[in-house]
Parts: C-alpha cells; structure tokens; sequence
C-alpha cells in the first residue's frame, strides 16, 4: 500500500481509514489544484515523487501526529497529471474531541509540504512550463 | 566505494539523467557525492546546499556515507 | 434556506457551496455522534433549536469569519433524532492557502458551540436520559 | 408592557411550557422577565443566571425591554 495515487483521490475512501463510533471529531485537509500560481494562469500540472522515500516519510509523519495527539491519521497524495481543481492531497484526522483533530491534521499537511519527496511542474495557459519552487522569490524555477 | 545517486525532477532535467553510479574514496560524505555531480555535465548549476537523502532518509551534507548507500539530491520540494 | 436540517447531512453538498478553482485549500470539521458520553453508552440522541435565532447567529458567525479571513464558509447542523455514527455538524471553509482556510474553520465551529442555541438530548443505553451540559462537572443534567 | 417568553430543553421540560405571554410593568430588564418566572410552577429551579436572548440575539440580565419583545432562556449550548 501507497500513500501515492495515480488516479482521483476519494476523500471518503481516506476518511473511512480513521473514522470510528470513538472518534466524533474529523478534521479534513483537501489541497485541489488552483487555477492560477505565480501569477500565471495554470492550465496543468504534473506531480513526481520519490515513491519508497516519500512513503516512508508518510508513515513516520502520521506516527508521529498519532503519538503526539489522541488521533488517528489517514492521507493520500496524488502523482502523474493533474488537471485545474483536481485534488492533488487529502489529510483526514479523527479524535475524540476536535482540538486534537485540527491539531493532528495541520501537523500532518504541514509536515507533508516540508519532508514529503515530491515535486510539481507547472504546464501554464501561456505556453511555458515551471517547477514549483516555494523557495524561490517568485515561487517557480524556469 | 560505489554509491547509487538518484536525480528528481529539475536536478535531473540540468543533468539529464534520473540516476548515476559513482565511485568516490573512502572516507565519504554526502558532500563529496555532490563535488563529484558538479564536476560532470550540467552539475554545476547545482546549487551549494540541496537538501538530500541518505538511504531514503533527510540527510545533511556531512553525512557520512558507506559502500552501496543511495543518495538523493533533492530539488525543493512542492508536494501538499 | 436554514443552516438546520433534519435529514442526513451531506459533506460534498456543503463543500461545493464555497470550493472553487481559486480556493485550493479546503478544511472540513465533521462532528458525528460518539457511542459513549459522560462515562454512560449513547444509544440515540436529539438535537433541538431556537430555529430563528440559530439561523441568525450561523448567519453571523460565518459573516465575522469571512470578514476575518480570505475565505469561504458554509455550514449545517442536524436537528431531530441522531443514532451513533451521524453527522450532526458540518463546517466546510475555502480558501487559496491553508492557513486561513483551517483558521476560518476552527473559528466557525468554536463559535458554533459557544454561540447557536441548539440543545442535545441523549438517550443512554442503560434507560437514562440526559440534556447535555457542558457547563456542569458531569457534562450532563437530568 | 407584554413580553413574549420563550423556553427551550431543559427549561421547558422544569416549567411544562414552551411558550408564554406575561405582563411586566415598565421600565423592565430580562432580568425582570426572569424573577416573573421564577415566581411560576418551576421556576425556582432556573439558575441565577441563565443565558438569554431577546428578539433572537444574545443579551443580559440588565437589557432593558419594549413592549411587544421576544424573551428566550436559552439552557446551556450543546450544539456541534
């Protein structure tokens, strides 16, 4: 099993992976691809990943939500291409009570956008292409 | 030793290639990993602190290395 | 159109109120009916409302946070008989980054709790039966 | 004047009505409405304090009332 999907992610697929009679509070984070970045109109988008790392930086994020908050944790994310308000990630958080849902999902997305090897390109209306670069001033390496 | 090097996404476009084997001499580092990158084809637009993996796992640059460790050079990453 | 609805609530129908190709981030609080409250097993419960005064303060609620934030809001809220498992609120925020979409969320569903005059009666499976008090020691009254 | 009292949950099953009409002399609070109802079957047993509202938003104890408003004691929220 994968936390990497090459077809549409289904929020309530991930959602029944934690949900429980227990667990009343569900928190979720769905990132869907935007219509514009950089100041580029974005027409589509194309994600790679570093599979077995990106894996098992997956696995360890979610232990670490889960032993840090009564929660439990389920998430996936999207590779290949992407098309304008597709879901590129969906994080689901399940607790007992909702502090500890909002807290576990966000240390989860959080902790996805800093660790989790995977890159995105950028296909623009315009014609140029971009990688995504949050470190970069504008945001996009040409 | 050998060490398996594997390229991702922009990296790999300046070096046109996904995935390299090199030698270096012993004692390593993930640092003379990238020395040796910058001395081929394209290396040069590397830029001086990529973040990396050693075996599957973030790493820094003087992480040290052994015979057969993969290592990873990895552009910023965009996932989420 | 009301914020209370007294059928099953539907999480899609919610989010497709405010999730458009500029709102990529999107955050959703789900509160379903626990199996256990106050140290008793839940059988069943029933949400009531001051309806006119609830709608008003959704209304409110959602205006101050989509003032707060650049975000979109949208929310219901069961009333009538809920068994374990069902959803009984939903809050679904919008927004082009994630932070003001998990802020403008957790806003909502704090003021909800603090704010709309709806009441909960729980029906125990040992024959009890209690109003919910978050105000008392044992979080119920009879 | 008149006021128009609603009660809810907890607060109606204590008082065995949902609804009632009362005349207050003015110039009148919620508070007034209160001791009103604290002196009708039931109503000793309402708090010193319960949350109100009047004309459906929230208010005190010492909001003061016109002729024809809409006065709920609201029993503690469980919504959510």
């Amino acid at each position: 099993m994968s936390y990497l999907k090459d077809e549409p992610l289904d929020v309530r697929t991930v959602a029944h992976q934690v949900v429980s009679a227990e667990r009343g509070g569900v928190v979720t984070f769905l990132g869907a691809v935007r219509n514009h970045h950089a100041g580029r109109a974005v027409l589509r988008l194309e994600y790679s990943a570093y599979g077995p790392m990106a894996d098992a930086e997956f696995s360890q994020i979610i232990a670490e939500a889960e032993s840090r908050w009564p929660a439990k944790v389920a998430a996936e994310h999207r590779v290949g291409t992407l098309e304008v308000g597709d879901v590129a990630v969906v994080v689901v958080a399940a607790a007992p009570h909702r502090d500890a849902a909002f807290d576990a999902c966000r240390y989860v997305i959080e902790a996805i956008k800093r660790r989790v090897p995977i890159w995105k390109r950028e296909y623009y209306v315009d014609g140029t292409v971009g990688w995504v670069d949050p470190t970069a001033s504008a945001g996009v390496s040409f | 030793m050998r060490i398996r090097v594997l390229l991702f996404a922009r990296y790999a476009e300046l070096m046109g290639q996904t995935e390299l084997g090199i030698e270096v001499d012993a004692p390593a580092t993930v640092r003379t990993v990238l020395d040796t990158l910058r001395a081929r084809a394209g290396g040069a637009q590397l830029p001086p602190s990529p973040m990396v993996a050693r075996n599957q796992v973030h790493a820094q640059l003087d992480t040290a290395l052994e015979d057969g460790d993969e290592v990873a050079v990895l552009p910023p990453l965009a996932g989420g």
